[in-house]
């Protein structure tokens, strides 16, 4: 039987919701299942706001949340009630029975649950009481329930509060007596909604992380010596999560005075041939983009994740977007090309980022990496490579001999790449700089150098089109002509495969192709799917359509955009409308 | 009409005889004849060579000026960033490679007007580096504009009138960061420049030196060699360089600037703390980097 | 679970009766309950009322952080900037119209981390604005980083195992800048607060008082009202707060933060300055701007 | 009979090369001539590199210099022979008959004049000597000699001569010599080429100005009340020239601590009303991206102009370049839609400049103006409008009675610009912030609220592409089916007017459009034009094609690219180059 279960836990930040939502999906991908979950936070400093955690639980491979919940768990009726209408029919809606406070008319979770949907009332607040003397556990009795209620295993969720609560003493204790209370109750309600957790097959051997985690992980295993940030919604963690794990390393990371000092230090740092690295979103992207520029004329390599945010200016926070495309792409003086990867799940976070090092070495250049808030904090249980696929060393060395009064930092070469002498090497002595030069370094202002130091550092890219053991984009869905063609890219493109899947139910010819290179741009492969295609849609998280536009300047052709800023992921059906508004156009056009 | 040979024949021989060519890059400097700047590209060469820093093992950071030409008036590894940018940069490189020596030079404007916030990171961080400002009051390279460090009064292209704006004071500022070596010297005096550059580059931690030096080209009533050196003395035989009182005080006199060494003291250099770091994390410090 | 109410009943009369309403905005703060920032939105209306500065006549502007909310939570015309840039917008604020009285606000980092490169001019022009310097030692809005004033060992989460960095020191750093009022308050000591921040007002020239302010979610252990508390102590009685020797000498003392008034002195503004050049030029000054 | 003659001055700085240039092209304005003049300086900071004063005089209109000279005068062998070639046939070489030093052979000027060109070695240095008892004055002996030689008046010449060196003794009046002396033998020499002044016509009641004085007069005549800035160049004299004459006018300049604070101060003083601008260059652009973006979100006028130079990084600063076109639109975080005018000729440069107050006021937003060093420091006869055709005030007062409680700074409005309370007003109290905030301006990150707002501010710069007395873009050459069509901007526009002109010559139908608002773009009308033509040509001075990119990005339709980045203006001859290859596929397709 294949799993494919969502569950919602709502409430606010001082009722453990998100915890419990964090137990909840290591609990289910300890136990073999595939999970992809994604929480809601507050934007407001003080942690009263609503939040929820969502999870869904499959089976197959999954590529996004869906529309509908399966199951709701409400910690607090006012956050809930707007909720419970996200659940589908039969779903199960999990309640406080016995609120503390008297509720007026319509203030109650239960006047809200429609007749199709099941209601499960539970005394939350008494059984946390009543197992631990306080009401604080009340996160750990709905816990307990769902996986009592839905015949889980308890060991899986055991092991995790184990882990999280080790040595907070009294704490764990309280958990783990909370739990078992919900679960008890769970085991002993009767279960009417056709909500039904089937095994998880083979199981897998995954480790859960967000996207933020894996970009970290991702600089682990490729070996990066050096890290520079400045703290920054939503990419601090990244940095937070580097701190703890390179000392360990004996690795160095300094939080420095500001996003202009981070990018100058890891720029410092890449000359000297160490794989450094920094991390921000827009704001800070913005004011990195002149020194990105000396980064590109003195061709030192560097690797910025961006995790980007809703724009523009300081804009909102705490929710998601991809409208930093443009900045990411043409947001630097002068013609400065760069390389602008941006993965598409969290398994990709990973990979791109151990890319990054070895495509800003190997071509000796920035390498942007885009994340968005979606994806940074987007969990998905992800099976990892048995070892790093990243090579430790991709630095084009200067050949034996060349060293001394010729050695040219800036030589024309076949592949428009010199060879690269570091600090410290004899003989290699040489200048780079941010003024135009000649092959030796020394500057230079001469037309025909300018031209040619113009095109190397232009052409050397175009290796990274070809760049091994690397997606560069990705075609999924039907083969040969189809009625729609779906262009996305980034956290989007999940979105977008599962329209692909609907689609495909309504008989509608439709494919996916994701680009997760975006500059330099895979024009070739991109117009050849536009070849394909009647009707080429580029939905995406911006006002202005900077994928869209990215496309048809890339191939000169026409797109139709579908955008939304609303902060949230896109959703599936609002997608899928546009789909079907165009294959409609495309069959009426065949006929 | 092409320009005036800076070196002459007898200076070359000097240089070449004291081992300090190894020192000195092919390219001609490109200042003014006159300029200030020529002294500091003769002393670092020395400071180097005396200190058994060979050429490799140097890199010469700087921002952008007439100043930051430097690097390529040296044979050294070198980094020529962005206006303002030589400290962060420099850190960077030093955090990344323990066993280069760094020097990081540039202009009044590179360093106080847009660079200005990150010296007092630098500078509490402790970074084991050596900052040459080259202080001569101008912007240069664009072609004599007010800079942070110009006189009240001083009349400029960006200034017709005079310029309005009370002058910073870098030696106080840097002070009060927390170099742990800061000293002032004058283009005018040479040697006792080159005796400042090596020690300078000797201490351990981070070293300021400050440097005035005129710009003959378009400073003619300022800053000139006449003015400054009637001003210039030596610091008091008595003064103290443990002292950061002392030292406060006598930087804030800026009208006979002192030359000397102001303040110097021991602590932790920003790798001691970082590798204190690892020491707790349970990692192994001082591990090879992959750097030559 | 909602939010608590800041604002007693009894309090909000009293507020109400001395005139103070009409600069508190109908937006209440989002700060979590207890932290030290509540302290100064209550002194700030206190010593407009006082100072008879309209609501329409002030311009609140600040930069990003906790800190930097303040604007809306005052009724005054606002400026919510960019992290670290409240200084040059306020200076070109009070550069467009001298008659409104500006005050910026920030916290440590916006202040000495990314917006460290301002002050140091903002102060030596001596623009008319006073700047309020909101010191909790940590990055509130980002959820308790590092910041430049963060004390050395201090964990956070972007230093677990310890700040390695030796923490600035503003107040002595703003010195040395040329700041012509400098001062220190305490966020556990609203009346002191309250006045302080009035005398910075008052002040014609850049003020820069220091406020020292218990981050009460992500500081549990270093600078808590407790710790805090016992520290703080007044100015020395006989402290000559026209003597800049005896400022630096003060501000030199972390450990034993002194509240008062470090440095007080008079000299031209910008808006002098610049009036000056007008006057140079043969223009008429003062004309009247464009704007209300 | 029409005058059209080129006149190259060649030198070194030390030799008074660009002066002379400045005394030749002020006299001949001033005789009623018009004039398009562009020198060429040196890189280094001293100043003993080439100098290159060209000058085009004329009595029609032109648009560019023109391939060849008509007259070269070499101050200096050295730097001379390398231009010899550029003098037409039957055109003259000035240079000096008596060289000081013993050259070698092939070093003198007179081994390279070819046969056709006409010599007139002239005894320069003995000349200044004489007269003036110093060698100094050789670049007034060869302008008197030119004076002389070509029968122009002498007055104009002296009138000029006064005013540059009013008040400085000794030095006005040997300049009078030495034009004197070489006035004398300029007549009596026997002029043999076919270079002949004829009459400036009715006379022109013109100024001679650069592209930066004309940015910095429009600024003056739009009442600008604040400037902020920092040197850099080109566009340091910007700064330059207002600090000189804001001053006078009561108003105030201030030299900031870098761009960021420029950008800064800049917007603080927009938040009160004032009208006020910045300048600055590429890499000052990168640095003011995110306050750019606050300025966008916080719906504040400023005025940012852009002179752009050789990129990327430091590149090429004393070289002109188109390349920073991609970062004045695109260089932003966030959907941050801004006001980009590029003027094409100095006169555009004036009425942009004063023409951007008021857009930035009249939609509250910042506003680009794109020059480059090319047009920043070309020098054209410039006929100045009787009263500046700038409006004083376009700001859009709040109606009565709408101050106090109900006042919303951000209201939504017919055309989605919002009435402005500047502060002093008394009821109009307000926080702008850069957080996604509602129409209170109030933090707001409600999806609902950040689509509207993100609509407001893009659909609100849609009047811009209506501006009144402004134009946006413009047509030139033949009407209706062309074979080719280019599509230009910036200070390109006129070598791109000159090949249309040599195109129809060749009965090649040939149309450009100017495109001067660049963002938000006129993509009707350039699709328009684009439908009219059997080939579109895009010549630009950078390396990526970066408007043909914006082209096809808004138009979904491709163009031929031509790019140069030689950091000098485009050759006639290498556009025409392409037209004709262009033309030629053009006919045989019709064929
Ligand atoms: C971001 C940026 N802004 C401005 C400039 C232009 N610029 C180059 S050097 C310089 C100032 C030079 O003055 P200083 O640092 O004192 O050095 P000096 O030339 O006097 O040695 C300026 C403003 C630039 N290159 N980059
Ligand atoms: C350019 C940029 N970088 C980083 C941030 C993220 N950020 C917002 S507030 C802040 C620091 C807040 O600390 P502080 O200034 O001390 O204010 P507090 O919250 O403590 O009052 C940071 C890093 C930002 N908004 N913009
Ligand atoms: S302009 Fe001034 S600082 Fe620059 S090289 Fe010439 S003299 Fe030196
Ligand atoms: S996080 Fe700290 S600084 Fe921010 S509001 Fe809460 S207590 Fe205050
Ligand atoms: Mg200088
Ligand atoms: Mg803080």
């Amino acid at each position: 039987m294949k799993t494919d279960i969502q569950i919602a836990i709502c409430g606010s930040a001082g009722e453990g919701t998100i915890a419990a939502g964090d137990i909840l999906r290591n609990a289910l991908a300890g136990a073999g299942y595939r999970v992809i979950s994604f929480d809601a936070y507050p934007a407001e400093i003080r942690g009263f706001g609503k939040c929820v955690a969502r999870l869904r639980v499959t089976t197959e491979q999954a590529y996004s949340l869906k529309e509908k919940s399966d199951v709701l768990v409400c910690l607090n009726d006012e956050h809930g009630i707007p909720h419970v209408g996200e659940v589908r029919d039969f779903g199960a809606v999990i309640y406080e029975a016995k609120s503390i406070v008297h509720l007026a008319e319509g203030s109650h979770v239960s006047g809200h649950i429609r007749p199709a949907q099941v209601p499960y009332p539970l005394a939350i607040r008494e059984l946390s009481e009543r197992a631990t003397g306080a009401i604080r556990s009340r996160n750990m009795v709905v816990l307990g329930y769902i996986a009592g209620l839905f015949h889980l295993a308890k060991e899986p969720f055991e092991k995790i509060i184990n882990t999280k609560f080790k040595g907070k003493g009294k704490a764990a204790e309280d958990n783990h007596k909370a739990f078992d209370a919900g679960y008890e109750t769970g085991a002993a309600t009767f279960k009417l909604d056709d909500v039904n957790f089937g095994p998880p097959g083979k199981g897998l051997q995954a480790v859960m992380l967000n996207g933020n985690a894996a970009v970290a992980k991702g600089c682990l295993d490729a070996g990066i010596d050096n890290f520079f940030g400045y703290p920054i919604t939503p990419a601090t963690t990244i940095m937070e999560r580097l701190a703890v794990e390179m000392p360990k390393r004996g690795k160095r990371l300094l939080q420095t005075e500001d996003e202009i000092a981070a990018i100058s230090t890891t720029i410092g740092a890449g000359y000297t041939g160490a794989r450094s690295a920094t991390a921000t979103s827009g704001p800070g992207l913005a004011l990195m983009s002149e020194m990105l520029g000396l980064g590109i004329m003195a061709e030192v390599p560097s690797v910025v994740f961006v995790s980007q945010r809703g724009g523009p200016s300081t804009g909102i926070p705490t929710k998601t977007e991809q409208s930093d495309l443009n900045i990411a792409i043409y947001g630097g003086h002068g013609d400065a090309p760069r390389i602008v990867l941006a993965p598409t799940n969290v398994e990709g976070c990973y990979r791109c980022a151990g890319k990054a090092f070895e495509m800003a070495e190997r071509y000796q250049t920035p390498v942007i990496v885009l994340l968005d808030l979606y994806l940074s904090n987007r969990y998905e249980t992800v099976v990892m490579p048995a070892k790093p696929p990243f090579e430790p060393n991709c630095d084009k060395p200067v050949p034996k001999g060349d060293l001394g009064a010729g050695y040219k930092r800036f030589g024309f070469t076949e592949d428009d790449v010199s060879p690269r002498a570091l600090p410290g090497m004899a003989g290699g002595m040489h200048v780079v700089t941010g003024l135009e030069h000649n092959e030796l370094g020394r500057v230079n202002e001469q037309p025909e150098m300018h031209e040619a130091m113009s095109r190397k550092r232009h052409d050397k890219l175009k290796a990274a089109l070809q760049h091994p053991d690397f997606t560069h984009y990705k075609r999924f869905g039907d083969e040969g002509r189809v009625d729609v063609g779906i262009l996305a890219w980034g956290s989007t493109v999940g979105e977008c495969l599962e329209v692909m899947f609907l689609a495909h139910l309504e008989g509608i010819a439709c494919a996916v192709m994701k680009v997760v290179m975006l500059s330099p741009f895979p024009t070739e492969a991109v117009a050849a799917f536009m070849d394909d295609c009647d009707a080429v849609l580029v939905p995406e998280l911006n006002y202005q359509g900077q994928f869209a536009h990215l496309i048809q300047a890339e191939t000169g052709r026409p797109v139709h955009r579908y955008n939304r800023v609303t902060g949230t992921p896109m959703r599936v059906e609002d997608i899928m409308a546009q789909v079907r508004r165009l294959a409609k156009t495309a069959t009426r056009k065949a006929a | 009409m092409t320009p005036q040979p800076i070196y002459l024949e007898e200076k070359l021989k000097e240089v070449q005889e004291s081992g300090r060519l190894a020192y000195r890059s092919k390219s001609m400097p490109t200042w003014c004849p006159g300029c200030g700047y020529f002294s500091i590209v003769d002393g670092l060469p020395g400071a180097l060579n005396d200190l058994g820093i060979a050429p490799k093992d140097a890199v010469v950071v700087s921002g952008i000026g007439c100043s930051s030409r430097f690097p390529f008036f040296v044979n050294t590894y070198g980094f020529h960033t962005l206006h303002g940018r030589v400290l962060p940069v420099a850190t960077g490189i030093k955090t990344a490679n323990d066993a280069l020596t760094v020097i990081a030079v540039g202009g009044d404007g590179d360093g106080f007007a847009i660079g200005g916030g990150h010296v007092p990171h630098a500078a509490r961080r402790n970074v084991d580096l050596t900052y040459l400002l080259f202080d001569n009051g101008i912007y240069g390279l664009t072609k004599g504009q007010t800079s942070p460090t110009s006189s009240v009064g001083f009349k400029t292209p960006t200034s017709p009138y005079e310029n309005p704006d009370q002058p910073l004071n870098p030696l106080l500022m840097v002070l009060t960061y927390g170099a742990t070596w800061v000293g002032q010297a004058y283009a005018g005096r040479p040697q006792q420049l080159e005796t400042m550059i090596k020690q300078a580059i000797a201490h351990r931690g981070f070293s300021y030196l400050h440097i005035l030096s005129p710009c003959v080209t378009f400073d003619k009533t300022d800053r000139t060699y006449v003015r400054l050196g009637d001003l210039v003395r030596d610091l008091p035989a008595n003064h103290d360089k443990g002292d950061l009182g002392a030292a406060l005080h006598l930087a804030m006199d800026t009208a006979t600037p002192a030359l000397g060494v102001f303040y110097e003291t021991q602590r932790p250099t920003l790798a001691d703390a970082l590798d204190g770091l690892v020491e707790k994390a349970g990692g192994s410090v001082g591990q090879k980097r992959r750097t030559a």
